[in-house]
């Protein structure tokens, strides 16, 4: 009997160290998108900006990763009212908690790898003309206090999690959190110099770098095993481990159909291939389904994404027409679909409502935009978000680095 | 017949090219230059060593006219290209002994 | 007693949930080998083609996914006869087995990776001159069909399997495979214009960026630890485990002898090291072992890898002879190592005849071969498979994406 | 009972089979480092010399393997005299031992890539002037005796371990280790042509691809988790995995901290962000925690790696001005810093005195230093270690390689 | 002595360089630059926005020779660089006053 | 006025700049240019086949000076870029007619 005990002890334990070693692997996957974030975005700017937005990625990732060690965490999941508003305040990730499934250092490292892709939507989105030491003071605020705040509110049990709102790995809490961020910032900050005509022309500005781009996104394919295999938080039973399972298949299929959806929508109406169509939507795919990659057939799972490589597409030349400018496209993959995602939810997912999605939905957007509308705005008015023209024009590579990304290379100017 | 070649800043490509059809002119030929002159290129900084880059990027046009036409075209460059700060660039202008279009094998003047 | 079968219940659970895991996390490395494939491939291409053999990389890794949910995997492994020829046919992916090893959903995802790394090698042999959407649908053929006919004849448990042919993670079943379908390709398609003289000189056409070319192959035998060693299909127990440790080290130790095999016969014949050709060789050492990674000591696996090397230095000057034009090498590292590479593992595993390995190489080159030719054919007398001669001088990204892959950097054209 | 005893059976392999799995994946993650330092170095060399750094890249970690299979880990590891200084000679790897906590196989795996990181290092401090021949028979010589034998001294139960000597997961016995190689070897090759001026002046060479550099960091960044979260050796019971997981965290926490230090120093000196000096910050970090990552707290973690991050600035800076030219920072990152995340072990963990931490880090470079002292000594004498003048101004891809980089792009000379 | 300039299409410059070392000639200099003229660039598509790239990569040489051969290199690039269709390019000549070649010091058509 | 074009070795830019500054003159602007003389090309080798890459890449300097300074700029040159190797480079000189600096619309010597 005591052997038995014993033994009951150490598949106890057992189970602890692969649910830790499962966590561990999903949040290095997911670490791993910050490089992903990084390609991408130094593929879709001109090369006279390619240093800058380097920079800020890994510096984003850096900070998000302080500042949720420091207060992020506390306030997202530590000593929190049920159902509340308002997070307590406190410092550091707290204590172990007896009969854990898996090792707090273990959840706190998945966790702080999610803020940071919330983070990295943003630089995206304003590269190009933001000023690098003002970018860094926002991703300060917002990984510190702007995410962990609507993260308590659905992830760490308060108001929105019992309203019944139901978002999986996140397609609202993180993605279209970082769009809503990235939203207020561009609008802040207008488009860059030469993106549209008086007369409502659009110019556009390609990327300088196809490979570095396809590179990204295949490293956000990647990692996004992690992102949504690891929200199922659990794997050492059958039940949890074929949920996971699921998980890989259906995010693998999304992000494929939205791809191929992209694919072709671009053949019918434009008749060509644009490669960065095509990755917008195979990160159309992923966003899509990340709202629920469990509940949904491999079939439907399929489809979901497929509407989510289309509705990218029309979002990208819809913003352009209102004359938002978004260079690699995070507003409407993160922003656009990562809506449309919660929306789908109720179709595979009995548990969730349209009502409790909507809801859901606005209170992310109007917290984090309006939050982060207010911080740009003293931003704006203290230091300045926006480099001076020349500054524009010779690359912020220049002024804010002092390093060009290939100094070597002759470039068409 | 004359050959303009103008050394400019690169921002202002488009409006030179713009101006000198304006007149009349359409055919150019363009290369991406260093000018080195009295503008001085900028510090750049590299591992905490911080060092002169001195060339700076500008475009050089080239443009083959009749002799009759160069007046023109110097003008509309010189404004075009004109932003009063210093670096602004070069006109310089030689003479044009012939030209030969190749497809048809038209010279002079009717290869312009 | 109650809690004993509790437990065994749990442990039982539990090694169901590592099992699933590790297929999972293995499927993802291999998922990873789509981005080698794709960065390897534009390394070694001319900047003109670089954003078409992106696009080709990310839409037939999409493809494949597709294909293979919808029927591909059906015709594989579901409800088929034991040592059948003709698979039965049927669309998705069938139930879950009772008490099977891991989820279902888990080793689709193992699987469909597969199809994706089969289809990769085609287009690197096709590369700078096919068209897109001819390209695009013969993906759609080989994966939904071509491969998993003969994908079924073994590991479906069809007839080869019957016959005794062994191919433990796919030397001939994929890499061969693959190589099949390219060489079909190639044949229909003639030579890069250029590439060959009139009096027989080869020209090279040296590919644009080394450090993508070397990124893809590091990328590629990263991946293939998943490739290998999720192969082994189980890992729960002290001998599954072991042998995938053995794996993993002759893995490692057989792509290491072929890059240096490579690297020496190099020196030997012209007195340099050309960075392309240590590539080949690596991935050649890693096809070499492929097709047995478990059976030979850690010593012999480098043998087998370092005479993989060696092979496909001379493979690609031959065909490069015989006029065949792959411009990344991959009809000779997959197709030529492949065979070698089937041939070899009687050396060292009992269980495998030379006669048997022989037939299995022979039918599967035969089928695939045929298949592709074929439906090459079909694709060539209709819809046309080869650019113009005006579009292949331009290049195919003009024609094809309408996007350029480095349109900021000044190039020789 | 007999079910008892069977069922303990299975939980025994079932943890044995954990932490095989554990060990392979984070041996594939620290495999993948090879690929993070060639990036790395790829993108800090000028393009001139880029093909060749690759390729010393991806033999090093070949022959690596290869020799650290032949004798490297015999001598480190296998059939040793407990707290001895000269290892037992032998061939391969030995037996697996009765009641191993994994596989042989697996540990090999793990301890290989290790060898690989440490000569990783050199090639980087050595670039753009060090023959390539030369420079792999140096690796011939490193990998198979020079590190294995001190390898042995801590980690093979040598005499340093017996002094008390600490080094978790080598910031000694790999980084600093490899460090004083690189140094052994600047010191007998000069600096680059045109890197000092006659009067001090130090004339930077910048690199000639940004986004590589910062990709092979983020890679490194990823890697890391394998390096320092597999150095725990176990992750299946309760203990362990609460360790791996507070190493994952703490690893995070100090190359965060050294990049966000470096960052904050640059622009409180220099004004601007150099990336380069960031992507440095982010190594040294991950150096500075690896001597022990899992002792400090978190957040005495991120103060290790921020002063890392500040340390590895002056250490560049001032490295350039006794002329030590290092066109990486690899003798700073790993050497200086290897240095101070030894000497910092005591301050978190009781275990370790600053005497032994000394004593540790005395004998190690004294070893490494003039073991490769004299082996570069030799090919200097012999062969010669350096390219001649004009093969430095040509680049040496020419004449190492004859393939150039980037061989379509314009680029200034 | 004169200095013929050609601006080419890309893919001819083998063909012109063979050509024109059949009539004796061994050096030029060569640069990449983009021409704008009667050929129109294309229209390149970029996330569902078309724009016109106007400017034709091409190739420029550059190539001193003396008077009398002239007449032949000029006619060996026309012959040569001809496919006859639209932007086949320009031959420009102009006067050279002097060369030096630098190695030795050698001036002029002992330059060349 | 002359404008003098010198092909030369690339490494040899910054001393030839240092040159001619010394003797007063300022201005220049620079392309990169790929050379073909008697110098040849190297072979390189790709997947086992030889190749010759023919072209050397060479900087072109383009300087306009006054008349009389022309002399001293080109021995400047002359001397500074030599190595007494093969490939050295040439120095043209051609007559420049006029001449404008955008900047402020002075023209001929005052524009240089
Ligand atoms: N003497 C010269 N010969 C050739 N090019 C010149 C000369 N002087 C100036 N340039 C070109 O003109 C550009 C602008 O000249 P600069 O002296 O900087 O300004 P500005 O023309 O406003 O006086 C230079 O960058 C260089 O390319
Ligand atoms: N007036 C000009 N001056 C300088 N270069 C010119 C001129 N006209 C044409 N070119 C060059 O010649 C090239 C071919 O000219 P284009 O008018 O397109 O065709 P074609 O020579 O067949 O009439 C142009 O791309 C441009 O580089
Ligand atoms: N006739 C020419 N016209 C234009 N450029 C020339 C001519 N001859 C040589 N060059 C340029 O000068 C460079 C050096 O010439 P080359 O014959 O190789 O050596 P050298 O000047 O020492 O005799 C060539 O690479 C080319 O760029």
């Amino acid at each position: 009997m005591e052997e038995l005990t014993a033994l009951t002890g150490t598949v106890t334990e057992l189970r602890f160290a692969l649910d830790t070693f499962y966590f561990l692997m999903s949040g290095a996957l997911v670490m791993w998108m910050a490089a992903g974030f990084a390609m991408l975005e130094a593929g879709l700017v001109r090369s006279k900006n390619t240093t800058e937005i380097l920079t800020k990625n890994i510096c984003l990732y850096s900070i998000a990763c302080i500042m949720f060690l420091l207060v992020g965490y506390n306030i997202m999941y530590v000593d929190n009212v049920e159902g509340g508003i308002i997070p307590s305040l406190g410092a550091l990730i707290g204590t172990q908690a007896e009969g854990a499934d898996h090792s707090l250092e273990s959840d706190f490292f998945f966790q702080v790898v999610f803020v940071a892709t919330a983070m990295s939507i943003v630089s995206g989105a304003v590269a190009e003309r933001m000023k690098l030491w003002s970018f860094l003071i926002f991703t300060v605020v917002l990984t510190a206090v702007i995410y962990p705040v609507e993260g308590y509110w659905t992830w760490g049990g308060g108001f929105l999690s019992e309203a019944g709102f139901s978002d999986f790995a996140g397609s609202g809490i993180v993605h279209m959190a970082g769009a809503s961020a990235a939203l207020a910032g561009v609008l802040l900050l207008g488009a860059r110099k030469g993106k549209y005509g008086k007369d409502g022309e659009v110019f556009p500005i390609p990327g300088s770098n196809m490979p570095l781009a396809t590179l990204g996104t295949f490293i956000l394919w990647m990692g996004w095993f992690g992102f949504n295999g690891g929200s199922q938080l659990l794997l050492s039973d059958a039940e949890n481990a074929t949920a996971v399972g699921q998980i890989f298949l259906n995010t693998n299929a999304a992000a494929a159909s939205g791809a191929v959806a992209a694919l072709l929508l671009n053949k019918v109406i434009w008749g060509k291939a644009d490669l960065t169509m095509i990755l917008n939507g195979a990160l159309a795919g992923l966003v899509a389904i990340t709202a629920d990659p469990l509940s949904p057939s491999p079939i439907f799972a399929s489809l979901i994404g497929a509407v989510g490589g289309v509705l990218v597409v029309f979002a990208i030349t819809t913003l352009d027409k209102i004359k938002i400018d978004d260079p690699v496209g995070a507003i409407s993959v993160h922003g656009v679909v990562g809506f449309y995602a919660l929306m789908v939810v109720p179709f595979s997912n009995a548990d969730a409502t349209f009502g409790a999605q909507l809801y859901g939905a606005f209170v992310i957007f109007a917290w984090v935009f309006a939050a982060s509308f207010v911080v740009w705005m003293i931003l704006k008015k203290t230091v300045g978000i926006r480099v001076s023209d020349e500054e524009e024009y010779e690359g912020v590579d220049k002024s804010d680095c002092g390093v060009e990304a290939y100094p070597e290379f002759v470039t068409l100017k | 017949m004359k050959l303009i070649s103008a050394i400019i800043k690169p921002f202002k490509l488009d409006d030179v090219r713009e101006a000198i059809s304006d007149v009349g002119i359409e055919g150019l030929t363009v290369s991406e230059v260093r000018g080195f002159g009295r503008q001085k290129g900028h510090t750049e900084l590299y591992r905490g060593a911080e060092y002169q880059v001195d060339f700076l990027p500008k475009v050089k046009l080239e443009i083959a006219v009749k002799a009759e036409d160069a007046e023109r075209v110097i003008e509309a460059i010189s404004k075009s290209a004109h932003t009063g700060k210093i670096g602004d660039g070069k006109i310089f202008v030689y003479d044009l002994e012939s030209a030969v279009r190749i497809r048809t094998g038209e010279i002079d003047t009717a290869a312009l």
